[in-house]
């Protein structure tokens, strides 16, 4: 531990405290290697000790991300993660925990966990790798595959409406909900910056390419050609403003968004992104985006609050009733009630 | 009663009574006039009964609002109403009493609706809500100098953690979801934030586990509680939670089963789903109560293995014993054996699958710990380093070695109960709360035969020595509240051509019943 | 059956065919007396003969209502009705299906089913009655309670937000989401003759009061001097008017509403209620108040669309299949493949 | 394997090969250059093989894009690429060629690193895709007369389901969620609406078998498949069927346990999780599939022991039958045996709880019928009208009629095959999968000792003429991939001190070491 603490007596790491010694075993070009990277390349920074740094998973391609960084891991059950991380976190409220799932593990199984820790806002940060598919068990479709996707288990389409993630994660109370993607990793480091800096639950959907069962399913995002106008970036007091050449911007109706060409003359006119607002109103607009095909789908944060956390209310609890009560002792506490004595 | 009637009837009550309280009656007035200084419902006074605080004329008066009666008229009803809960509480037909009240009450029809009314409700209120649990007094004088207090088997559960916890010098987690008959010790460790005690009502059964498992990870003293449909949730985070090979207490109270079954009844039905229900080869040791008192130490002991083995242990209480109520004995904190526990120390040569060579027990470290950041999860791992390994030869190894350290904890356990000669004609081998019923029909039994009785602490493993006790008798006879599960057991294991006795009524044993057939068998012998 | 078929053919019920032989066992002056009496009173309407009715339930105080309406009836296990529900409904599409739910059993082990049902959009009727407390386990709080409030296992208060049931089934796709209040008869009639006449996933929160273990806890919404303040009944295409002399009303400002004294010249400018104008904006920021103690409770319909069921997508697919490779043939299937043959 | 490699590989091909084909090789120009017409791995060229289509040289690409190399040069790496896969396949580690690449590359590191990278990546893709799961080649050479085809367990299970419900005129309804080796009858049945197959993915494994028992509700033959873990989900749901008494088919394909554990390799280790997994007293009928091919079989009379006795059914495969492939006699469609269900016929005099005296089978109607509406639960329900009850000595009754009606399957139920006298010195005693390694040994076996085999193919009820046949021999062996679970329901029931062969290895018994020890025991005899 020594050695990792600088001369002004500060934590210094690197990403190479982080390597595990276990090589990734995902298929080659998958989008999970992404994540891990940048993973890797902003805990060093947190402040934290890789000692109480805890990964908790679930079951699947994503699920194995603990294997591939040195910190605690528990690689659990499927869909179970946000259970067992809870478990974790209010043993010790000093460790940062994380849970990382995908979008069968933390929405389809695991989906009423998920909703419940975003509920309790335990704090706790969640990544959960979206490639509309099981990846693991080669190729059927998940709560997140689109209507008439043809899969393993859909030789005919999908007859299922699609989950939208961040709306269930706002829907369910969690303080800090986001958005970013596999290929844009400077997005991405600064989503998962932002998430694991966060007190109460955080959760980030990723966007990630499964290059073998559902390859290219976020293409319009990520293509070149297509992206600029598919994707609009968030930003803390930014108009939205997209489109190939930055020329296009979203303008609020008060009910919804209309597309107009960004006019710089005009630039006070629109409205700004504002993650901390806290109106249902736009946080849940916003998020209906990315099942609207006639409006660019927002990456970004859509809801920063600060708000009580469970953890620190049950911490809290119990020193109030020590104060009212005292330190409870063993001796007392055995011998309450109504005794009597056989001489 | 009203807090008169209380006052007067108070001594004259068994230990263990049980009490319906209207607690409309009892305000500030009535308090005063049968000169008690608090409401006896909120203090100690009724400690040693069991006590149902109902608003019986509220609920009286509610449940004739349409009927054309005074309210006097209406109030007359509550007796009604308070019959109707006991009829719930022993299952009786309403019919009877029914027909009754039209005889009784001919001439007034709507006397008769309305005490049928309330009748009808006061069963309605009960069933509703699972208020009343099998519970009937248990009571064994108990001569043993010392303190004691009277204590139902769930408070006793509660406090058996809780002191298991504190000797261990740890923080005691539960995750749980409420469920009848196991509720009461989720309720009763709620209140001990005081005593580092982190209560976790968990979403489901899973959640309640689950959460167990990480706080175990974590370093707390972890356990869930629940009853029968609650464990069958849980098994597979059971098959977790053994692969992690991570100290763990899983506290089943159970009920009337199959299914939903009878919530509000007692059974030992779970003892085989305790042993086998989760997939692949995934033993657990088990243990039993055999009283309301004995849960305070069948807790204590189960948190002691789970740390000694780095195991998960199940707890088998039921119904009877957890709402059930018997003066306890209460040790002194300083005579509870210590717990320590013992984490890794050296890096460098840390494995979390390196073993004790004694107990088999893996070597723990716990988030914090650095330099001993590992990870575990619930993939067949190498011996020793923990690695995911899928070699043949290893997965053998390793499920050899987790079956033989569940048997290690014979080497921890006492040597059961045993009452009797060591050889003879009959042996009674029993386990959990038919105790009381067995230990009063053995004092009843007037017999020349040679009749012994062995009572199982732990269930799993077997203890050592009973081959060789079940060898020295000529029938083996097992008592059991369902339809023969320990027995399935020790046939297997002894090929010993053992008798059951096997009721499955959602009620104790009857002793008188039991006494029958035990003297049938010694007839034959 | 004949019977219940008048002369011009058409279906002709009463409430007393739908009496069950058993007796209601809640509490007396239990809410659920009020659903019970509702639903008998809407059901004979619905034009759906009585064996084409199924009513499933999981398990507390609420979950016994099936027992007390002579139609089919399947009282499940805790949380689990609505999959019940979807394989009774996927395998007899003709039949009405109906969930009956408690705050416990839809939303705490159940909630995973539930927001999968309002997702795929089968056609079934959820009622979730909503009294914030678990009623048959005799007082445990349940993830509607509120943070604070004092139950059997929450002896200091709980430590938990609660969840917002309307915004949950709303975020999970629910294509009829409505909340109505066991003690405003009429209402609730109204809300679940819509509901059940809806074609899709409708969900109904109602409301309901727990004399025993939560008694109250509703009562700033059903206590004669409070209630027109704090509720607001939502009607198409009126004002979102309140008030102890309806003389309040909210007026949208774009993001939130400001309650402004109601002013009958002003009438043209007031936003109008429209549950089918299909704003995510709107309808979430409507289920948000019922959190918000500045605005009142809005109760009524919040979401109702037209959206093709999970049910209808799979009687197509089979048939468009039967049409493409004609209606299967069960011995063609077995010799299908390579076979050889052994003389 | 390139097509034109494939085109004159294949008749030298043994049925059941494992064929790793690299699809980027598959375009329109190799294709034609090797004279296929359509690409063969979508049609039907190669339904006698296990086929796996990877695009080997796009993943290549891909792993080695860092790489400094030529596209030629990276492609060059290809067969390490499928090398690695094959290691996987066959658990072998990597060091050893890693080693033979650094010798043979040594002057060149760039090489060596690419063809690591690949060897490594080819593993990784295997491992992470779970797409090679326990399959080994399993061949019985028949000689009967008909039409045969290849078939895999899980295909021929999803037949099997098929035909019986055609066979009762009934639509069939498949609640499931996807696991490791169970979800290719998913895949199967979800190609077949044709066939009035309704396929519902659920969200989990509990509300595949919630959505089961609610199409068994409507009147659907209903079906839940899953693995190992999956099936300790449902245990709580099992128990739920068990007390409506509804028709339903639980198919658990076992894999190596416990927890997650050897999703990949095969176990016959959930057979007491079947048995005994679920609180209260629940008995379900449990029968096996020996071969690929027979899970038809089994399949179809798991149906029909559902409906005639209207019960939960449980069917065990695993891995190794589920995905391997054997040669399967076609039956005609007319020759399978009717599958009749009835219904109740008189509204008046309905009780949905009044049996068939023969089968014990309850009286069901279905939603739609009028005049029928009743309604059902998990609580405990009164004998024949089906309402609730909570009197001892119905649920006493009820607990005895369910366990019977489940020792009733043996009416229905063939004896098991047996292969040699019925008296002799040893008996094999076994179930499940192990059927064709002991087919194998038995062939091989020289010895002058009486040799016999039963092979079970109902686990519960044990066969009835089981114990005579048992006790008309000097020892009795049981093989099983696993720790031994049948042999503790023999030694159980039959006092018999039989001796288990078992392997927790994850594969399938080596019929080498199997034979040794059957000559072993032989000698002692
Ligand atoms: C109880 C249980 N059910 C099912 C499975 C099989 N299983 C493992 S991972 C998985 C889904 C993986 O999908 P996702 O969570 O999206 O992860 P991905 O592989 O796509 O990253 C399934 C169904 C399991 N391991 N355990
Ligand atoms: C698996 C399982 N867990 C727990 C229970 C116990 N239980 C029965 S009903 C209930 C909660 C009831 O609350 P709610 O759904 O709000 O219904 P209410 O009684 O308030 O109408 C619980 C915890 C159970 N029956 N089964
Ligand atoms: S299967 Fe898909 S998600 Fe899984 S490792 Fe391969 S590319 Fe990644
Ligand atoms: S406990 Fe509450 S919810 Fe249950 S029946 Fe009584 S009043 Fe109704
Ligand atoms: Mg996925
Ligand atoms: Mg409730």
């Amino acid at each position: 531990m020594s050695d990792m603490i600088d001369k002004q007596g500060k934590l210094k790491l690197e990403i190479k405290d982080f390597a595990s010694d276990q090589d990734p075993r995902w298929c080659p070009g998958c989008g999970d290697y992404a994540v891990l990277s940048q993973m890797k390349k902003i805990l060093p920074n947190l402040g934290t000790p890789k000692e109480n740094i805890v990964f908790v998973s679930g079951i699947g391609c994503s699920s194995r991300f603990p294997y591939y960084v040195d910190v605690f891991g528990l690689h659990g059950i499927h869909g179970r993660a946000p259970v067992i991380a809870s478990g974790i976190k209010l043993a010790n409220p000093n460790l940062k925990v994380f849970v990382f799932t995908g979008d069968g593990d933390g929405l389809s199984i695991g989906g009423n966990h998920f909703i419940h820790l975003c509920r309790r806002n335990i704090d706790i940060t969640v990544v959960l790798f979206n490639n509309r598919i099981y990846g693991l068990t080669k190729g059927q479709y998940s709560p997140t595959s689109l209507k008439g996707q043809i899969t393993k288990s859909s030789p005919y389409g999908t007859i299922e409406n699609a989950f939208n993630p961040v709306q269930m994660a706002l829907a369910s109370g969690a303080s800090f909900v986001a958005r970013s993607i596999d290929r844009n990793p400077k997005h991405l480091a600064k989503v998962l910056d932002a998430a694991s800096r966060h007190k109460g639950t955080s959760f980030v959907e990723i966007y990630q390419n499964c290059v073998i069962f559902n390859d290219g399913t976020f293409s319009k995002y990520t293509d070149s050609d297509k992206k600029k106008d598919n994707i609009i970036e968030m930003n803390p007091g930014e108009p939205y403003i997209f489109g190939a050449n930055n020329d296009k911007v979203l303008n609020w109706n008060g009910f919804d968004f209309d597309i107009e060409d960004y006019d710089t003359t005009k630039e006070d006119s629109y409205l700004r992104h504002d993650e901390r607002h806290g109106h249902a109103s736009m946080e849940f607009m916003l998020a209906s985006m990315s099942q609207n095909n006639n409006l660019p789908t927002p990456i970004g944060i859509f809801r920063h609050e600060n708000d009580a956390t469970y953890d620190d209310n049950l911490i809290n609890q119990i020193n109030e009733v020590k104060m009212k009560k005292g330190v409870g002792n063993l001796k007392d506490l055995l011998f309450s009630g109504n005794t009597w004595t056989v001489e | 009663m009203n807090p008169a009637a209380l006052k007067v009837n108070i001594p004259k009550l068994l230990p263990n009574a049980i009490l319906i309280l209207n607690t409309d009656a009892f305000k500030e007035k009535n308090l005063q006039l049968a000169k008690f200084e608090q409401n006896p419902i909120n203090d100690d006074t009724l400690k040693d009964f069991q006590v149902f605080p109902v608003a019986i004329t509220t609920l009286t008066r509610e449940a004739l609002k349409d009927a054309a009666l005074s309210v006097k008229e209406k109030d007359r009803c509550k007796n009604f109403f308070a019959l109707g809960m006991t009829y719930w509480m022993f299952t009786r037909p309403l019919d009877v009493t029914s027909e009754w009240i039209k005889q009784k009450f001919k001439s007034k029809p709507e006397i008769i609706e309305a005490n049928i009314t309330a009748l009808n409700a006061g069963y309605n209120y009960a069933f509703s809500t699972e208020i009343f649990t099998t519970s009937f007094k248990i009571s064994e004088a108990s001569k043993k100098k010392g303190t004691y207090r009277n204590i139902t088997g769930n408070d006793a559960t509660a406090l058996g953690l809780i002191a298991a916890a504190k000797k261990a010098g740890k923080e005691l987690f539960l995750g749980s979801y409420p469920i009848t008959p196991a509720s009461e010790i989720l309720h009763a460790l709620s209140k001990y934030r005081n005593y580092d005690v982190k209560t976790f009502q968990a979403e489901d059964e899973i959640a309640g586990i689950g959460a167990a498992i990480g706080a175990s990870f974590a370093g707390d003293v972890a356990v869930t509680t629940t009853s029968g449909p609650g464990l069958s949730l849980k098994s597979e985070f059971m098959g977790l939670a053994f692969m992690l090979e991570l100290p763990l207490v899983i506290v089943n109270v159970q009920r009337g089963g199959p299914s939903t079954g009878l919530p509000t009844k007692t059974e030992q039905s779970d003892l085989l789903q305790a042993m086998y229900g989760r997939n692949g080869e995934a033993p657990i040791p088990i243990i039993a109560a055999k009283s309301p008192a004995d849960c305070f130490r069948a807790a204590y002991e189960a948190v002691e293995v789970a740390f000694k083995y780095t195991t998960p242990v199940i707890l088998l209480s039921d119904g009877y014993i957890g709402n059930g109520a018997e003066p306890w004995l209460i040790p002194n904190p300083e005579n509870l054996p210590e717990i320590d526990i013992t984490y890794a120390d050296n890096a460098e040569t840390f494995y979390p699958y390196e073993r004790n060579p004694k107990t088999l027990a893996r070597t723990l470290a716990i988030p914090g710990m650095a330099g001993f950041e590992h990870r575990i999860g619930g993939l067949e791992k190498e011996d020793i380093t923990g690695n995911l390994s899928q070699d043949p030869e290893n997965h053998q190894l390793m499920t050899e070695l987790r079956a033989k350290k569940v048997e290690k904890v014979n080497d921890f356990a006492k040597e059961p109960e045993f009452h009797g000669e060591d050889e003879g004609d009959l042996l009674l081998l029993s386990w959990g709360s038919t105790y009381g019923v067995i230990y009063t029909a053995l004092k009843e039994l007037k017999t020349e035969k040679k009749v012994s009785w062995c009572h199982l602490r732990w269930v799993n493993p077997l203890p050592k020595c009973l081959g060789g006790k079940i060898s020295n008798f000529k029938k083996v006879l097992i008592p059991e509240v369902n339809a023969g599960q320990l027995i399935k057991l020790v046939r297997e294991k002894y090929l010993v051509d053992a008798v059951g006795f096997n009721r499955v009524k959602g009620q104790p044993l009857s002793s008188h019943e039991f006494m029958e057939d035990i003297e049938s068998h010694l007839k034959g012998l």
